[in-house]
């Protein structure tokens, strides 16, 4: 049969945000394919260094729409570094609580997310609708749904709202008691587990080689690689989680994985809640009006575990008020690029779509 | 005695009746395209989904550019993007609308001063209802649709006829803008 | 691990001994950054990844047109010592041009790519790094160098919205506005200097 | 292996049937105008929902669509500063009312670029701009989507939603600390009190700024505060010296002992501490070194105008015009009666407040670039008014009030009874030993009456003289304001009982008691009210509540008046005088004597910085007469050049003023 070259996006229903693979199939084989980025490009590097310190803030949420937090994060921590600041301890606590939230909502989204690959679109309606109120308790926190921009350098913006306590307890019980419901709907009904048992495996050797990490890597080489635990940050070295892993990283091993880390959020959620100190929850970058802080010269690399793996943010300062230059690490740029690239001939085209779902490749933060 | 004098209509008022008639069908069952050109199309998962359950006005997704009459331009535009937007948006069959999303689709939004995202949609392919916000909380979206529908009653959404009486305008435009309007994804590979 | 050695002594040492460092920087207990040669960043390399840096965290690039020279940047890490590790070294600019680390690290293929796609430096090796990655019919500099502007990119190329909104008050009066702002202006030009 | 499933186990969902649905009704998604829509298209069913249909309300913190209260908004315009998007910009409306501490121009909004970040919400100045939780806006035309946002959202009221709070703010409201002699050492030596700003400190303060220009209407000179603020923050001083010196030909001074109107109008006042626009001016001035001056010096005087000018004292508006006329072109002469210039500077001030070496240091400067002092000459006395008619062109009087204002109380003119400006030149001789501290009479206990700054500046001589001579001081301070009324600065004030200073405010003075040929007190009646209803000034006492203050002298600073001997009878008879002050245009000019022009106490005051812009204000006014008159004729195109610079920045009247 001759070979053919067809197009999984920018417009098509199974693929997760504006990209586009490239694949020459023969038969339903991959024969070569590769991600066409860049449809989401708009400049966030260059923009960065055109604003000030505290500006920036109203940019990093946007370089990647589903999971703002690890940006604001990974930024947050990167300035930290450089002008040594030291963050009040009831920020940190919140800022955990953001960072788990957020978690929780992306892998309930990527869950649904399996719904459209796999034709089961109740798992979709569930999510969404769990991510919600999610999405809710964002707005009541942060003042937005989506656009977060809360963890600021030197803590976050606003203190805990009265009463989300009881808002996010409501809503992590309901969340654990449908936990079981959920495995039920998705990766414990055996329709879905025929489609993604042994489907695009993912060998240990190919991992190091990709350089993928998150639950791609861990659900691969079975060790608790997990950002979280190796160079804890803000204070996840004070509460107890596991790291879910696997020895076989295939789809199905992956969507486990992720829902085995929904229930270590929601722990790490409520030890939170029990742990948080009152106090301050910001402290400025430095002295001055927000427009005139300087951070001193240096350059740094911050990292932090997103629900796709490593995200990070490499920034070099010049004393300035604005950066001089931030690179963004995008958590899904190997498995998104090159695992396209390397690993996806030899599966079948039904399956690219199964990849970009159950390896998390996020466009917006592969094109910045 | 009844005078049953027959006046008949005049094509223009015939082919107005049945534009009525078809726009009544059309805003009651408005299909989205699946389209999420940027940002903004994280408020349309819960809208398509149980929490606002959009189905309830007649909108669902569609997932290729034929079979919708709605084009969401969920936000800012990349050149990139713009590209192939208009290729979607000449492909779909008329009539059709666009819902510009967020400040990005206005003048520019946060991107205003990017290298690679357009600032104003409307000079490139017509909008016919733009709404605020960044990004648009799921109940603005809603709001903004019911509005689309309100203009297609009121035969106000007319975007899509303005693109052909105007096509050279918007033509130099996309020129101005891409260079040139074609795709040749052989480039990246 | 040994006990007597925390992860950057470590690493510290390992570097120093075999390499000629500009210059090393212990930034926390997580993240060490050396300044070396260009020509020792191969070797430093190979030498961490058979030391357990087995992962390339990021590959970017810093533009100093003030000395004329582009800092290129290898982070890596080792998820059993937990430390990264950032090799900077220094290229000209007008020549920019690195052997590619393709060999060592194949991860690099793409970051590499963007290098050059974002500020124009050449990676010998890398099969593929000349094509269009990110950008698409790209006609100015590679943008994320410093001399590119994109404000006025945009401003040549994307029109702006012109509001006609007028909330200005049209009695005709003389404006205050200008006439501070001008005033501004003018004394503005006495910090470089000028004078009468 | 995997567990296997039953095929069944998924179907457990069938009992969410059962449930109330999660879906929000359209109640709770649409605005009233949509909902109406839907109900006329038969999707909502019942008319009644549509009265009750609203989008859900957002939450407490939401970042909505802006609301702006223009009565509390200053239009300091930082918020188009921060803005990240450009999506503010300040637009001029003249329909607002035009006073001190606000700017006439408001925020508008494009909602085409805003973000709904709220950093102009957490750096607003005033705490006016806030966002409402209204977040439902669509239309199909774009230019509906700049909006001026006022204390309604499109005509309703609407809920707020994210608002500043102490954790957000992104403004500094501390000043940063300066440094001050203590109490107990400073009162026994005239040192100076403040010892200024560290360049670490200096560059901290300045990055409080936030450019917003609101302080510059507020300053007599209108000086480009926000300009040198920056200059100093980014530690350009030569470039901020030059910016100082466009309006401010006295900053050494002004540095040291202004009003700073400035201060009080910043817009970081209205929730914190205002910039020490004052101390700020004074670090540039002090860390200029010498070199810079002098480089600086040779650039703006290089061609003369062949026209004369005389400048009758050299006060702050003598020295002020006459610094103008000669960045001008102009020759200038300024007679001075006494033997040093500087007059209220030099002779009015202590300086514990401003010593002798800040005064040289702005004197040498306008000496060197060619204004000639011709000291110890009194007009009227060592020459006469006429022939400085003849012999000028134009002649400006700035002589100030330096004539004590009495006392019409029984007992006021004993010899012990004795008036500020009398003793505070003798204060400021013994500073420069000229005299001795015998020849000074302080006695072991004294009265001072008065509430202003020059009443303080008595309290405190006094208070270091006693130290100095005694090693004791006992000081009292009467005034009829209450305390938290005084017309001194706050500085003074706080200072002053550092210090050690009573405080006897609200009662007016009734009598001085005399025992034996000598003052033993001051009797003092509670003061009631001190303006009648039609505003002027006539004190009403409660003479129940008398009390009577012990002293052994008393000083007098409630006021000075001028003295006009100088002036010819001639002359005076064509001057009309408007409560002791002389009356001329904006430009100080007197009608009927084109060629004389007053600045100073003698035409508007009262402060120091006022009489420097007076005199900047005659000096355009003479260049004006002068060439209006076709008395003169351009020189050349570099003259003409200066001159127009030096006009340019001719300040107006402020809100006090006028």
């Amino acid at each position: 049969m001759k070979e053919m070259k067809l197009f999984l996006g920018p417009q098509h229903p199974g693929m997760h945000g504006n990209a586009s693979v490239h694949i020459y199939v023969d038969g339903d084989i991959i024969k070569k394919s590769f991600l066409l980025p860049g449809m989401l490009h708009r400049g966030f590097e260059k923009g960065m260094e055109r604003h000030s310190w505290v500006n920036n803030i109203s940019l990093i949420p946007r370089v990647c729409v589903v999971e703002p937090d690890t940006n604001e994060m990974a930024f947050a921590m990167a300035v930290e570094m450089l002008a040594k600041l030291e963050v009040p301890e009831r920020a940190h606590w919140i800022r955990m609580i953001i960072l788990e939230l957020a978690r929780l909502s992306i892998h309930l989204m990527a869950y649904g997310g399996l719904g459209s690959p796999t034709g089961l679109y109740t798992m979709m309606y569930h999510a969404h609708t769990d991510r919600n109120t999610i999405l809710n308790i964002f707005e009541k926190i942060t003042g937005h749904r989506v656009y977060h921009q809360y963890i600021v350098p030197g803590g976050v913006r606003k203190d805990l709202p009265v009463g989300i306590e009881k808002d996010i307890h409501s809503f992590l019980d309901d969340l654990e008691s449908r936990y079981e419901e959920y495995r039920d709907l998705g990766i414990n009904n055996p329709t879905i587990q025929a489609r993604i048992n042994d489907t695009i495996p993912l060998p240990a050797e190919v991992v190091w080689e990709l350089g993928v990490t998150g639950i791609g890597m861990r659900s691969a080489v079975n060790k608790p690689y997990d950002l979280r635990k190796v160079k804890p940050y803000a204070r996840y070295d004070q509460v107890e989680f596991d790291v879910p892993v696997a020895p076989y990283s295939d789809a199905y091993a992956r969507v486990d994985c992720k829902l085995q880390e929904v229930v270590q959020s929601i722990g790490i959620i409520r030890q939170c809640l029990a742990k948080m100190p009152e106090g301050d929850v910001r402290v400025p970058i430095s002295r001055g009006q927000a427009m005139r802080w300087t951070v001193p010269k240096g350059h740094v690399y911050a990292c932090v575990e997103s629900s796709r793996g490593e995200f990070g943010y490499f920034m070099v300062s010049d004393g300035g008020t604005n950066p001089y230059r931030v690179g963004v690490r995008g958590a899904s740029y190997p498995q998104g690029l090159l695992g396209i690239e390397k690993y996806l001939p030899g599966t079948r085209l039904d399956d690219a779509a199964l990849w970009v779902d159950t390896m998390g490749v996020c466009s917006p933060e592969i094109d910045r | 005695m009844l005078s049953t004098k027959f006046s008949p209509m005049s094509k223009e008022e015939v082919d107005r009746k049945w534009w009525e008639i078809g726009d009544f069908f059309r805003r009651n069952s408005l299909w989205m395209l699946m389209y999420c050109t940027g940002c903004c199309a994280i408020e349309l998962p819960p809208a398509m989904t149980s929490a606002y359950d959009m189905e309830r006005l007649g909108m669902g997704p569609m997932a290729t550019p034929r079979q919708a009459d709605v084009l969401l331009v969920t936000g800012y535009l990349s050149l990139k993007t713009l590209r192939r937007l208009i290729y979607t948006y000449e492909q779909m069959s008329e009539p059709k609308y666009i819902v510009g999303f967020g400040s990005c689709t206005i003048n520019g939004g946060i991107y205003h001063d990017s290298h690679a995202v357009i600032n104003q949609l409307n000079k490139y392919i017509p909008v016919d209802v733009f709404v605020a916000g960044c990004m648009p909380n799921t109940e603005a979206v809603m709001n903004g649709f019911v509005d689309l529908m309100d203009l297609i009653k009121n035969k106000k959404a007319n975007g899509w006829k303005d693109y052909h009486e105007r096509y050279e305008w918007y033509l130099a435009n996309q020129k101005a803008a891409l260079g040139e309007v074609r795709v040749h994804d052989e480039f990246h590979e | 691990m040994t006990n007597s050695m925390s992860n950057t002594e470590f690493v510290t040492n390992l570097v120093e001994s075999k390499f000629k460092v500009l210059s090393t920087e212990v930034l926390d207990k997580y993240q060490v950054s050396f300044e070396v040669k260009k020509e020792d960043v191969h070797s430093l390399l190979s030498l961490l990844k058979t030391s357990g840096w087995i992962q390339l965290s990021y590959l970017s690039a810093v533009d100093w047109p003030n000395d004329n020279e582009f800092e290129l940047v290898y982070i890596v890490f080792n998820w059993d010592k937990a430390v990264h590790i950032q090799i900077r070294c220094r290229l000209d600019r007008e020549t920019a041009s690195m052997n590619s680390i393709l060999p060592i690290f194949p991860g690099c293929k793409y970051y590499e790519r963007e290098a050059h796609e974002f500020f124009g430096i050449k990676f010998p090796g890398n099969p593929d790094h000349e094509k269009q990655l990110i950008l698409e019919e790209w006609d100015d500099i590679p943008p994320l160098r410093k001399d590119f502007d994109p404000r006025a990119y945009s401003d040549r190329k994307f029109s702006k919205m012109e509001y006609k909104n007028d909330f200005v008050n049209k009695n005709g009066e003389v404006s205050k506005q200008d006439a501070r702002t001008k005033r501004y202006d003018d004394i503005d030009k006495l910090r470089t200097g000028g004078k009468k | 292996m995997k567990k296997q499933y039953s095929i069944f186990t998924s179907w457990r969902h069938f009992k969410h049937l059962f449930k109330k649905p999660l879906t929000i009704p359209f109640t709770e998604i649409f605005t009233k105008k949509n909902a109406d829509y839907l109900n006329k298209n038969s999707i909502l069913k019942s008319k009644k929902n549509v009265e009750c249909s609203s989008p859900r309300v957002g939450a407490d913190n939401l970042r909505g669509f802006h609301t702006n209260d223009w009565e509390v908004c200053i239009g300091c315009g930082t918020c188009e500063d921060i803005c990240p998007t450009e999506a503010i910009n300040m637009v001029e409306r003249l329909d607002i009312k035009d006073e001190e501490g606000k700017l006439q121009q408001r925020p508008t909004i494009d909602y085409g670029r805003c973000c709904f970040c709220a950093l102009c919400v957490d750096i607003c100045t005033s705490d006016s701009l806030k966002m409402s939780k209204e977040y439902v806006y669509s239309h199909e035309d774009p230019n509906a989507f700049e909006i001026m946002p006022e204390a309604l959202w499109q005509g309703q009221a609407v809920e707020e939603g994210w608002t500043k709070t102490e954790a957000s703010n992104l403004l500094d409201l501390e000043r940063i600390d300066m440094e001050h002699e203590d109490p107990e050492e400073r009162k026994s030596s005239f040192i100076e009190i403040v010892r200024g700003y560290s360049k670490e400190y200096a560059k901290q303060e300045a990055a409080r700024c936030v450019e917003c220009g609101v302080c510059t209407g507020s300053c007599p000179v209108q000086m480009h505060i926000p300009a040198y603020i920056k200059a100093i923050w980014e530690d350009d001083i030569e470039g901020g010296l030059r910016q100082i010196y466009e309006t401010n030909p006295l900053p050494g001074v002004c540095g040291r002992v202004c009003t700073h109107n400035c201060e009080t109008a910043c817009s970081i006042a209205v929730k914190g501490e205002a910039i020490a626009i004052r101390w700020l001016k004074r670090y540039i001035i002090d860390s200029a070194p010498t070199d810079m001056y002098e480089k600086i010096l040779s650039e703006p005087v290089s061609e003369v105008i062949d026209a004369r000018v005389a400048v009758v004292g050299a006060g702050p508006a003598g020295l002020g015009a006459a610094y103008y006329l000669k960045v001008m072109g102009y020759k200038v002469d300024v007679y001075e009666e006494k033997p040093m210039s500087g007059g209220v500077m030099r002779y009015g001030i202590p300086s514990y407040r401003l010593p002798d070496s800040a005064i040289d240091k702005d004197i040498d400067f306008i000496e060197k670039i060619g204004v000639k002092m011709i000291l110890n000459t009194r007009v009227g006395r060592d020459i006469s008014m006429e022939k400085l008619e003849k012999d000028y062109d134009a002649v400006f009087l700035g002589t100030g009030f330096f004539k004590p204002r009495t006392l019409g109380i029984p007992g006021g003119d004993h010899k012990d009874v004795i008036g500020a400006m009398t003793f505070l030149p003798q204060v400021r001789d013994f500073e420069r030993r000229v005299l001795k501290l015998e020849d000074i009479d302080v006695a072991k206990s004294v009265v001072v009456i008065g509430g202003g700054d020059v009443a303080f500046d008595v309290a405190r001589s006094a208070t270091r003289l006693q130290m100095l001579k005694y090693g004791k001081s006992d000081v009292k301070l009467t005034s009829l304001e209450n305390e938290d009324q005084l017309p001194s600065s706050d500085d003074e004030l706080i200072e002053g009982s550092e210090e050690g200073i009573e405080l006897f405010c609200g009662n007016g003075p009734q009598e001085v008691m005399i025992k034996n040929n000598k003052v033993t007190g001051l009797r003092l009646w509670k003061c009631l009210c001190i303006f009648d209803e039609a505003g002027s000034f006539n004190p009403e006492y409660d003479k129940e509540c008398e009390q009577i203050i012990e002293g052994q002298q008393v000083y007098i600073a409630i006021g000075q008046s001028p003295d006009y001997d100088y002036i010819p009878k001639s002359l005076q008879g064509k001057l009309q005088f408007v409560r002791g002050k002389i009356a001329a245009d904006e430009f100080g000019q007197v009608k009927d004597l084109p060629w004389l022009f007053v600045g100073g106490d003698i035409l508007r005051g009262p402060d120091l910085i006022s009489g420097v812009a007076d005199g900047h204000r005659a000096a355009q006014g003479i260049d004006e007469y002068l060439y209006t008159n076709a008395k003169k004729k351009e020189a050349s195109d570099t003259l003409k050049e200066m001159r127009l610079a030096a006009k340019a920045q001719t300040p107006g009247l402020t809100f006090r003023q006028k």
